[in-house]
């Protein structure tokens, strides 16, 4: 499902963020990318759905050579991976239910088949009936957990999180975690950055650590 | 995942065509009403927004109205001057009827009209300070005078024309006022160049305010851009309510152009009047017909959707998620 | 914290007012280098709306400046009528000498120029067609005249001032074009009218055209002002970038719009020495003089600044750190 | 420094986030909030620096009654709290340096001396040499630190952070908090709202908890 070959990533400014990085991880698989900051896991998850491009080396995401994409592929790439990224915040002009809504409009799916799908993910996330609140009247966890919501309710075949319990206490963020590991079981392919490393401990899952750009013997 | 990163754009779940296009028809009819309102949520900014592309479009038609009013109505009825044929024959003569004829049958020509020796003596006699001097003759000492209004309003023109009907049999000379004539080619020619400068001035001038008002807008609108993008949204799907901005923001500034010209019509309709008295014409301004303010609607929302398009097109692609 | 919780602004460290001072100052020399740089960094958005401010500030001025010739030289040397005044007397008389001086003594009149009954036979025999009636009279039957340039422009005033004339000794008749007289006054009304309409129209759009760019401006820097003002920046040295900001954009607004006024006035200088021509004028639009040029400046760093104000106060106070 | 006098806060939208909070914290104490998400925790923060009042009750700081505060006296009251806000981040269109000297540009400080005060502190958050650097080029940790960085850089007599290690590895939340102690012992009265009970407990500092906007009893 997901190839790394030898990627290594050079920003602009001469930054070496991953040195010859490879893994692969299966479809359905549940891993955790952890490391210490600036250690390279948010470069690695952006390299996933087009957001940067590799300097060197190749990666797959079902089958397809990511790094050699035209460009007016990348929608198509994109609109099969849920992502919750760590500066990536809600649309403060939009309700919490348009803000959900985002991928499936994208998808052209029926208003009607969109609320009812909206719906079921803000329930999943402990957020039933707020779907009409503006995003500045909730907590910061409350906004994160949108950001949940959004990235799964279009049911996408990958997932990519990075630090999506930052905000969230150690309650919440354990059942949030639970709720991906159901998503791997159903065939998900999940990849989730955290430095929760309490919690990665007590999930049954692969863990990738990542060290100065380097993934760490495991 | 294969079957979803095929295609460009809203097709994660679609492998209908059919559906496909059930979805993109659906998406521009919920964004002509939504970015409208989105607009209408900021009904100051709006109204700005409006006045200035109004301003911008309203002040080049109106001008070119005022052309049109001026090259049909003063020219013709007041500016234009009569050529005075003066003839060498009696005006009963065979000779000058014929030449009359002639004058008449001419395309050339718009209108003709005889004064008789009498006619000429009375209006002469009602000069001031010459009414004793022919009472002194016995005779009419004046001759007949065929006036002539031609139909060409260039001055080499008219010239031509005064040649030819001065060759003709009967005719003694023709006068008619030259020097007042190329002022008028000459004003009427500023005019046009001023004009014309104004149009292609404003007509830029617009279609950069709605450009700037969108770029300005799309920065605004960066973080949006940036999750669209990142959930897969196609550069088409992402520029569509920029579009429909634009088009609201350029039929907006359209009407109120039209409410801009209307109401200085009637604001200049009270000197205009006067002037018309002087003329003893009857013409007023004319306010924009049926035809012509739906072109304006049109030009409005023409240029907002060009405008946009332009702007949305160079900043778009600068906008990628980090 | 107790000393730092007292003033309001820029204030933690100074307890000294002189220093207070400098810190304020040097806000001010730095803000207006770094709004420019700021500015300059988005060349292309920048010229745009430069182009858009020196449009709109040129046309009011453009105009103005057109009407400036026409009542300066226009009228004066061509459209402005002289009053013939036809003499019951000799010009060689007694009367009639005395009327001349009296009449060179007026105020209200321009000029003057004696016709004798020579000169004006000679006029009269010039005219076309009427050579022939004259050389039937053995003696001179024409008097003399007076042309007479009144000072005064309002066809009231002159109708006044030829009623006057006439009832002087040795005048037996005065006759003048009212009708034109009138047709003229009615253009330059309209004339004045739009002019007018145009000035509030323009200076408008300047305003709201400076004030919506900084709307958005402000909109896209909401970010900068909410955390501003989360470090306890006050009001005012929030507002200040923003009208710095408002001053570079008016004036190089100015800049532009002078630019726009000295080439439209070269691409008008060929049709409009045509039409001075036709006139045996030789008057010809004159550029902006160096007076005028710093007073345009002014005037669009003046129009930026308010501007950025009015809507710098109306959006400043409703964001606020959440 | 810093009392809380029967404070209760009801949203616009009718939703009571504090209900008749009332506490004290004196000069120069270290104090963490704990609570779920949506407990208050934030809204709380928000009430001493000014951004929210109270809709019962008096907030004190320094002496000054918060709660009636004319807007004028806002800015000084702020100029005196450095701040670490959940939403709050950089300002992406200037550099690290400029991000940092802002409170001190604020208060008309010197060029030269903000210089030497804005690289202390990028090297107290383990960024030296980062100055130069524009925010889109750091990693989501390396934001947040330069967050901190901006807090401290105009030595406030009074800090208030809100979940300021969400996005850092254990080691480094380990040596931020005890940055924040360091400054506690300097007599700045620091308040951290916070998630990470685990760091919590190994502080040696006062913890006020909070539940559905009460405090719950110590
Ligand atoms: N656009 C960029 N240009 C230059 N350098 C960058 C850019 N983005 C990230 N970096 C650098 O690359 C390194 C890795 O960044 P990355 O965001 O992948 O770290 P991370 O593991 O996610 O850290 P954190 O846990 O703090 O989020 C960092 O040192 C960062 O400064
Ligand atoms: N502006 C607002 N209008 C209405 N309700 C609000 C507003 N801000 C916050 N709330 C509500 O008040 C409650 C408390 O919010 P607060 O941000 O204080 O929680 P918190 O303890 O900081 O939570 P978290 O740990 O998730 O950040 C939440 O349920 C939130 O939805
Ligand atoms: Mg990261
Ligand atoms: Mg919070």
């Amino acid at each position: 499902m997901l190839v790394f070959d030898h990627v290594s990533k050079r920003y602009p400014n001469g930054y070496e963020a991953l040195s010859d990085v490879s893994f692969s991880v299966e479809a359905g698989e549940f891993v955790f990318l952890t490391g210490p900051s600036g250690a390279g896991k948010s470069t690695l998850l952006k390299m996933i759905n087009g957001v940067e491009r590799s300097s060197r080396g190749q990666v797959h995401v079902a089958g397809q050579n990511i790094s050699r994409l035209p460009a007016r592929k990348i929608p198509g790439l994109r609109q099969g991976i849920g992502v919750v990224f760590q500066n990536h915040q809600l649309l403060f002009d939009r309700r919490v239910y348009d803000n959900v809504a985002l991928p499936l409009v994208i998808a052209g799916m029926k208003p009607t088949e969109v609320g009812r799908r909206v719906r079921a993910a803000l329930s999943k996330v402990g957020l039933t009936g707020r779907e009409g609140d503006w995003p500045e009247t909730l907590s910061g966890g409350e906004q994160q957990r949108v950001g949940i919501a959004r990235a799964v309710v279009h049911r996408p075949p990958m997932l990519l999180a990075d630090e999506p319990t930052g905000n969230l206490d150690p309650d919440l963020s354990r059942e949030i975690m639970s709720l991906f590991l159901q998503f791997s079981q159903l065939g998900v392919t999940v990849l989730i950055a955290t430095h929760d490393l309490e919690l990665v401990e007590s999930m049954p899952a692969r863990r990738l650590q990542l060290q100065a750009g380097r993934i760490q013997s495991p | 995942m294969n079957e979803s990163a095929t295609g460009s754009g809203a097709n994660i779940r679609q492998i209908n065509r059919a559906d496909r296009l059930r979805a993109w028809s659906r998406h521009h009819r919920q964004l002509f009403r939504s970015t409208l309102s989105t607009l209408l949520n900021q009904p100051g900014a709006l109204l700005i927004t409006w006045l200035v592309i109004g301003i911008a479009l309203s002040l080049p038609i109106l001008l070119s109205l005022a052309l049109r009013e001026i090259s049909e109505a003063d020219t013709r009825q007041v500016i234009q001057p009569a050529m005075s044929v003066y003839l060498s024959v009696p005006s009963e003569s065979e000779t000058a009827q014929a030449l009359l004829q002639t004058l008449r049958a001419s395309s050339a020509v718009g209108e003709v009209r005889l004064i008789t020796e009498q006619a000429a003596l009375m209006e002469f006699s009602s000069l001031a300070g010459f009414g004793d001097v022919l009472n002194a003759f016995s005779e009419n000492p004046l001759p007949g005078i065929i006036e002539v209004v031609p139909r060409e309003r260039d001055g080499a023109g008219i010239k031509l024309l005064a040649q030819q009907i001065a060759g003709q049999d009967g005719v003694d000379q023709v006068s008619f006022d030259a020097a007042w004539l190329e002022r008028l080619s000459a004003i009427l020619g500023i005019l046009e160049r001023v004009l014309y400068a104004l149009g292609v001035l404003f007509s830029g001038a617009v279609i950069l305010i709605i450009g700037n008002t969108l770029r300005l807008t799309i920065e605004n609108q960066r973080g949006e851009i940036e999750i669209t993008k990142l959930f897969g949204g196609s550069d088409s799907f992402v520029q569509r309510p920029f579009i429909y901005r634009g088009f609201w923001l350029g039929f907006g500034g359209a009407l109120l152009a039209f409410l801009i010209i209307q109401s200085s019509l009637l604001y200049l309709s009270d000197p205009v009047e006067r002037l018309a008295q002087s003329y003893r014409s009857n013409f007023a301004l004319e306010a924009l017909n049926f035809g012509e303010s739906i072109g304006l609607f049109a030009l409005g929302a023409l240029l907002g959707i060009l405008g946009s398009w332009v702007s949305v097109w160079r900043y778009l692609k600068q906008i990628q998620p980090k």
